[in-house]
């Protein structure tokens, strides 16, 4: 392994932060759903970082299961998206805040 | 140090910065989209360093070529125009975000020095399709055949979500 | 050494394929569809009166297009804009890397693989190079900020999202035959002949085949074990180069000219370089899987240098075989370029509902089916074989 | 668990004498709840009759088993399945057969067998709803299983789920035609009443469990409670304060508790009440349920009981006394009772008084004996009275009978064997079983007044005489206060009635002679004659019942009791056919007397106002309107869903911002908290 595995863990651990400060602040839904995108990522790194070190190709079907999750995510939640541009007419957080007191 | 522990560095490098970008590009967000490839490719550089081949090309497969289009698809479809989003959000929820960043970052690198298990040497074909793929048809077979439920009612649901109503 | 000889493959490739075929390719296209429509094609540039039959057209075309200038229309994310065309070529030209476009030679020195990259996972490779097309398209017709363009790359993107899917699934049966993703061994796979009713033998239906039958032999090319799956994967991949009759993104009579409507001299040139280059790609990939790469038919590679080896000597043997071989492959590329020129020219355009409809309600199915019914045979003749 | 009977024996046999009766209910039941297609009548009674029928066989074939084995360990024990088994305590569905259950399944299948034979045509002139007739035949099968069950269940649980299956089939029985309210009203009052009896059984259960468990003998199996009771006979338990205090023998208690059942289901004072009522069912069910079998679960209890009685003389006393005012005070009501039903309901509560009273006394096997002939002379009665009533049209007032000897002088004649039966007028059945009562009272010196029981059993024969033959008489002879017309249309009942009949009389006549006294026995010179007292003696202890009185003695005891009933007898006939005119003179004369005797002593008022009117109100106001409707629904739901709504309403909502945003910060922020604390 030609680089030691904290600096891979290290490398996810802060693109799971990016990850986290885009869901949190961004506020067009497409992007929060990319930042999601990426947090899913930075997992997958450090799945695939243990994987490497353990010699185990368990962590590589783990990625697989999360890159499937992951697709159906977004289809499900770019239709969601659409039909709600549909009826709002707006992508921004913000706007759909209509489920509360 | 190795070619690849060069690489290595310059495909973190390129994916913090990717990440960054998209995160903090407020105005565009098909360049948010694009700086996301990058991202992936990136990593995906990095899965072949780590070995990963298989899960590598599938990265690239899934992720660039069909999860990042389907964004730029929506963003396209939907005819995002960039302004609408320029506003800066509330000093405090930045803060916040921030805040958990840093516990989040702090937490996880006081977990690494000495936690991490030593490397070991890697049998002949790891991370090829044929080793993963009998793993994965074996041992995992079950998960599989449920992902592939997964898979169908994540079509349906955005089939139903997406198609126009037409009355 | 090593890196040379994949520069030396690279290079071959890339200028064999680009500096040699593509000028002929562009001439083919005008003479063929000259041939079609009656007319007399491509025959009037020329150097001091000579017209080489219209060769020298693609010379001029180049001129043209580097001379023209270069417009970025008011609105348009320049970056972008600039991105787009490099992003459409590049996949078409790395995807080359991983076509062996000759077998492997042993001049002594060890195995000499006539391909430049020849990875484990060569054919996904090809793939997820196919899939960094897409982003061409798609920015292109974004960032030109024009709503032509965007309905064009809305268009390409669902289109190549969509056939990606049925291409990856059509050829799985070919990796389930050949039990490889590499394409070098596709190829050796492919070297080989096969005695068409081997099967009743393989069952047990019959004792032993009758000798005067012995002739009936059959090269083991793709296209004879997955006929289906050569030509889902010949649709699939031809939809991915958005030529006619699946060119309704550019689609001249509806949206102008789609994605790359906003662009002029050689940017343009670009988009038509890759549009014209994917030919010859897609005829060295459809080769390389369905019609046996660079073996020849009834020929295997042993059976050459055998046969030569007395006349020659093992060295000039070897090298007699490696030009054979490598033309043979270069021949029946250029069969598949005049196979898709035919189509290109034959068929018109399909309406966009029905290119989504032919990919999703008749493709996908039958890929499947396919992936299904072969998987089912190789049960049946391993179960046979023990 | 128990020891198993001897080879010779197959035991599995045991379980078919249940089983048969319960599938021909099973089946009635799909058929009529579920797929609700009706059986013809044909098919319905062939099959209840055939199942009641085959277990009889069977009983008959286990009992023949049963008398194979030595004299000494008569008993099988078919062990089907641990029906409960929780820790510790288990309950097997396990039956035996010993004596007692033999003598017991015996009476239960033959004279129910007959029974159901009866009922064929008593229902079938009731076309008060098209499915009754098969109703009805479902409901009998599943009595008698419940019956068997609680006859032949090997330990007290199995015996509470039969106990509890004859208490519901009565209740279903006496209000089969519920169209009436009336009738629903008395299986609800059978019901209720006989719950306050099973509420001591249980108790009793309980006590009995709880203190072998402590001995650390958790069963409830009878050899083994029997086994390892005196371990526990001296114990000593406190009395509750307001139960008056003071230390009682734990026999005596479990004793009393357990009668508190047996008074609740063989209807003896205080609990009698609801079996006068129960005549309101078909008449068939009458005679089989509240004459012949389920009435007398609470004797067969006591008897089975009575390895612990004998170790309780306080309650065994408290049980003589008791049954013997049953007998006295049913037997004044029956006297002026005119409904033919009610006057034979009257007597059979007075009856049951004397079985309990002889066990009681320790006179277990002639409780027993007097349980069989009983059984056959009261079924008979009541399916005599039965085809009277057939014959006049369900009219059971004896005002408006008299003289049908011309009409139907074949029910008249079995009716009078009944009669002389139950009078105790030798030598038919009664009067060997009641003669052995009486002695059993006689010779009972440990109860205290034993021979005031037995004078008040004395005057009780008589006064048995005086109101069945007064009965006989009102019904039969003398001018008849029947309209012609329908004097001439009145004819004999079907022969599916008449011969059970005839049969069960035959029984009545003869069955004495099953327990033949020795007396007797040595004048017609059979060795050991009383060949029912043997065959019972091993399963009952050799308790102070049997010791010896001299010949002399007990044949001057017996003549005393025939003198008691031709008593009887004669003053019947004195006041109904020598001077018919007496009785109204003697109406006049003691008035009070008589209307206190004709409501019965104002019992049922009695408990009206002191317990029914108060229980009503209490539970309408203070556990319905107060409880259910006022601190459930009110405080406790109703409460709940306020408290949380005005909390939700005045702080909650607001983390609920709508923003999906927000929702995250606080996941990552629980969530990173979480790690961290974990990782600190």
């Amino acid at each position: 392994m030609p680089v030691p595995l904290e600096h891979v863990i290290g490398l996810s651990a802060v693109l799971f932060a990016i990850g986290t400060i885009g869901a949190l602040t961004r506020r067009n839904l497409v992007v929060i759903m990319m930042s999601i995108e990426l947090m899913l990522n930075a997992v997958n790194l450090a799945l695939l970082g243990f994987s490497r070190a353990w010699a185990d190709p368990t962590g590589q079907i783990f990625v697989l299961m999360v890159i499937t999750v992951a697709a159906a995510e977004v289809a499900v939640g770019l239709g969601i998206l659409i039909s709600l541009f549909r009826n709002r007419d707006s992508v921004n957080v913000e706007d759909v805040s209509l489920l509360k007191w | 140090m190795s070619a690849a522990a060069v690489l290595f560095y310059v495909f973190a490098a390129m994916t913090v910065v990717a990440a960054l970008g998209m995160v903090l590009n407020v105005r565009n967000t098909v360049a948010s989209a694009m700086s996301l490839v990058v991202a992936m490719i990136a990593l995906a550089g990095i899965y072949v360093i780590l070995e990963a081949h298989l899960v590598a090309v599938i990265q690239i497969l899934v992720y660039a070529g069909a999860i990042v289009v389907l964004f730029l698809f929506v963003v396209m479809l939907l005819n995002l125009r960039s302004d609408a989003f320029a506003v800066p959000r509330s000093r405090l929820v930045k803060l916040l975000g921030m805040v958990v960043t840093g516990w989040i970052l702090w937490v996880f690198v006081r977990l690494l020095p000495g936690s991490l298990p030593a490397v070991k040497a890697l049998p002949e074909g790891f991370g090829g399709f044929r080793d993963v793929g009998r793993e994965l048809f074996t041992s995992f077979v079950l998960p599989f055949e449920v992902t592939s439920f997964l898979l169908l009612a994540a079509i349906v649901g955005a089939v139903v979500l997406a198609k126009r109503r037409i009355d | 050494m090593p890196e040379i000889g994949v520069i030396i493959k690279v290079l071959f490739m890339v200028l064999v394929v680009m500096a040699a075929l593509l000028p002929v390719i562009t001439w083919v296209e005008r003479k063929q569809s000259a041939l079609m429509q009656d007319r007399i094609g491509a025959n009037r540039a020329d150097i001091a009166g000579i017209t080489v039959i219209g060769l020298l057209h693609p010379l001029a075309d180049v001129l043209k297009l580097l001379s023209k200038e270069d417009v970025v229309p008011a609105g348009a994310n320049r970056v972008m804009h600039l991105i787009a065309p490099v992003l459409a070529l590049v996949p078409a030209i790395i995807i080359l890397a991983a076509i062996p476009f000759g077998g492997v030679y042993d001049f002594g020195s060890g195995p000499v693989s006539l391909v430049a990259a020849d990875l484990d996972w060569g054919m996904l490779y090809i793939l997820a190079a196919g899939s960094i097309a897409t982003y061409g398209t798609v920015l292109a017709g974004w960032s030109s900020n024009s709503n032509w363009g965007l309905l064009g790359s809305l268009r390409g993107s669902a289109q190549m999202i969509s056939y990606e899917v049925t291409m990856g699934l059509s050829i799985v049966g070919i990796f389930m035959v050949f039990n490889t993703l590499k394409l070098q061994e596709m190829a050796q796979a492919q070297d080989a002949t096969f005695h068409l009713l081997g099967f009743l033998e393989t069952f047990g239906w019959i004792s032993h085949l009758p000798s005067w039958l012995s002739w009936l032999q059959v090269p083991m090319w793709g296209v004879v074990l997955q006929p289906l799956g050569f030509v889902m994967f010949l649709t699939c991949i031809m939809a991915e180069n958005k030529r006619p009759p699946f060119d309704v993104p550019e689609g001249e009579s509806e949206i102008v000219a789609g994605y790359h409507m906003e662009y002029s001299g050689m940017r343009f040139g670009l988009f038509y370089t890759a549009e014209f280059l994917e030919v010859p790609v897609i005829g060295t990939i459809v080769t390389t899987l369905f019609l046996g790469g660079w073996a020849i038919p009834f020929l295997s590679t042993q059976d050459i240098i055998g046969g030569l080896i007395p006349v020659f000597g093992v060295g000039a043997a070897t090298g007699l075989c490696l030009i054979l071989q490598v033309l043979t492959f270069f021949l029946k590329v250029i069969f598949m370029i005049w196979l898709q020129m035919q189509i290109r020219w034959t068929l018109p355009r399909f309406r966009y509902d029905q290119v989504m409809d032919l990919c999703w309600k008749i493709m996908l199915p039958l890929s499947l089916a396919n992936i299904f019914v072969t998987g089912l045979a190789i049960l049946l003749i391993q179960e046979a074989g023990r | 668990m128990v020891e198993t009977a001897g080879p010779a024996a197959d035991t599995t046999i045991l379980r078919w004498i249940p089983l048969f009766p319960l599938a021909a209910a099973v089946i009635h039941g799909v058929l009529l709840g579920l797929l609700r297609r009706p059986l013809a009548r044909r098919a319905t009674y062939w099959l209840s009759c055939g199942a009641v029928a085959a277990s009889f066989l069977v009983s008959l074939f286990a009992f023949s088993q049963l008398l194979g084995l030595p004299e000494g360990q008569r008993a099988m024990v078919d062990d089907v399945y641990t029906w409960i088994g929780a820790g510790k305590f288990s309950a097997e569905a396990a039956f035996l057969l010993d004596p007692i259950s033999a003598v017991m399944i015996l009476i239960v299948t033959f004279v129910g067998f007959l029974i159901h034979v009866y009922s064929i045509g008593y229902m079938d002139d009731d076309h008060r709803e098209d499915k009754g007739f098969q109703r009805f035949f479902c409901y009998l099968n599943l009595f008698t299983f419940s019956m068997l069950v609680l006859v032949l269940a090997d330990n007290l649980v199995l015996m509470f789920l039969g106990w509890e299956g004859v208490g519901l089939c009565s209740y279903l029985l006496i209000g089969f035609w519920y169209s009436d309210r009336w009738n629903a009203y008395c299986g609800m009052k059978a019901f209720v009443v006989n719950r306050i009896g099973d509420f001591g059984f249980l108790v009793g259960i309980f006590l009995l469990f709880a203190a072998l468990a402590d001995v650390g003998h958790p069963t409830v199996a009878y050899r083994e409670i029997a086994a390892a009771f005196p371990s526990i006979t001296d114990r000593l338990v406190q009395i509750p304060a307001w139960l008056g205090g003071g230390e009682w023998k734990l026999a005596t208690v479990i004793g009393l508790c357990f009668f508190v059942g047996a008074a609740g289901k063989s209807a003896q004072i205080p609990l009698y009440i609801w079996l006068p009522d129960a005549m309101a069912g078909p008449t068939p069910v009458s005679a089989l349920i509240h004459a012949a079998t389920m009435v007398t679960a609470g004797v067969y209890m006591v008897c089975r009981m009575s390895f612990l009685y004998e170790a309780a003389p306080g309650a065994s006393a408290v049980i003589a006394w008791t049954g013997a005012l049953t007998a006295l005070f049913a037997a004044t009501i029956a006297i002026v009772q005119t409904d033919i039903k009610k006057v034979l309901a009257y007597s059979t509560v007075s009856q049951l008084g004397y079985m309990i009273l002889a066990a009681g006394c320790g006179g277990y096997a002639a409780a027993m004996f007097h349980l069989g002939t009983h059984a056959f002379f009261k079924a008979l009665l009541f399916l005599g009275s039965g085809a009277v009533i057939f014959a006049m049209h369900h009219e059971q007032n004896t005002d408006k009978m008299g003289g049908l000897w011309s009409t139907i002088p074949r029910t008249g004649a079995v009716f009078l064997v009944g009669v002389i039966a139950i009078s105790g007028i030798p030598p038919f059945s009664g009067f060997f079983s009641k003669d052995e009562i009486l002695l059993s009272a006689y010779v009972a010196e440990r109860v205290p007044g034993h021979l005031w029981i037995w004078g008040i059993g004395v005057f009780t024969a008589l006064l048995t005489a005086l109101y069945m033959f007064r009965v006989y008489f009102r019904t039969f002879h003398g001018v008849t206060r029947v309209p012609p017309d329908q004097m001439r249309k009145m004819h004999e009942a079907p022969a599916t009635m008449l011969q059970p009949l005839y049969v069960l009389a035959v029984f009545a006549a003869l069955a004495g002679l099953a327990g033949l006294p020795q007396v007797y026995g040595d004048w017609l010179g059979i060795p050991d004659s009383n060949s029912l007292g043997h065959f019972l003696a091993p399963a009952l202890p050799a308790g102070h019942g049997e010791h010896e009185v001299s010949h002399a003695l007990e044949l001057q005891l017996s003549l005393l009791a025939v003198a008691a009933a031709s008593a009887g007898f004669g003053l019947a006939w004195w006041l109904y056919i020598r001077s018919p005119e007496l009785p109204a003179r003697m109406r006049e004369t003691l008035a009070g007397l008589h209307r206190v005797l004709v409501n019965k002593y104002y019992v049922d008022e009695l408990y009206d106002a002191l317990f029914v009117r108060p229980l009503i109100w209490v539970s309408d106001r203070v556990l319905y309107r107060g409880v259910d409707a006022g601190l459930i629904d009110q405080v406790a739901v109703g409460g709940t869903a306020r408290a949380v709504q005005a909390f939700a309403a005045r702080g909650l909502k607001y983390a609920q911002s709508g923003l999906a945003q927000s929702y995250l910060i606080l996941m990552v922020v629980g969530t990173v908290a979480i790690v961290g604390w974990l990782l600190r």
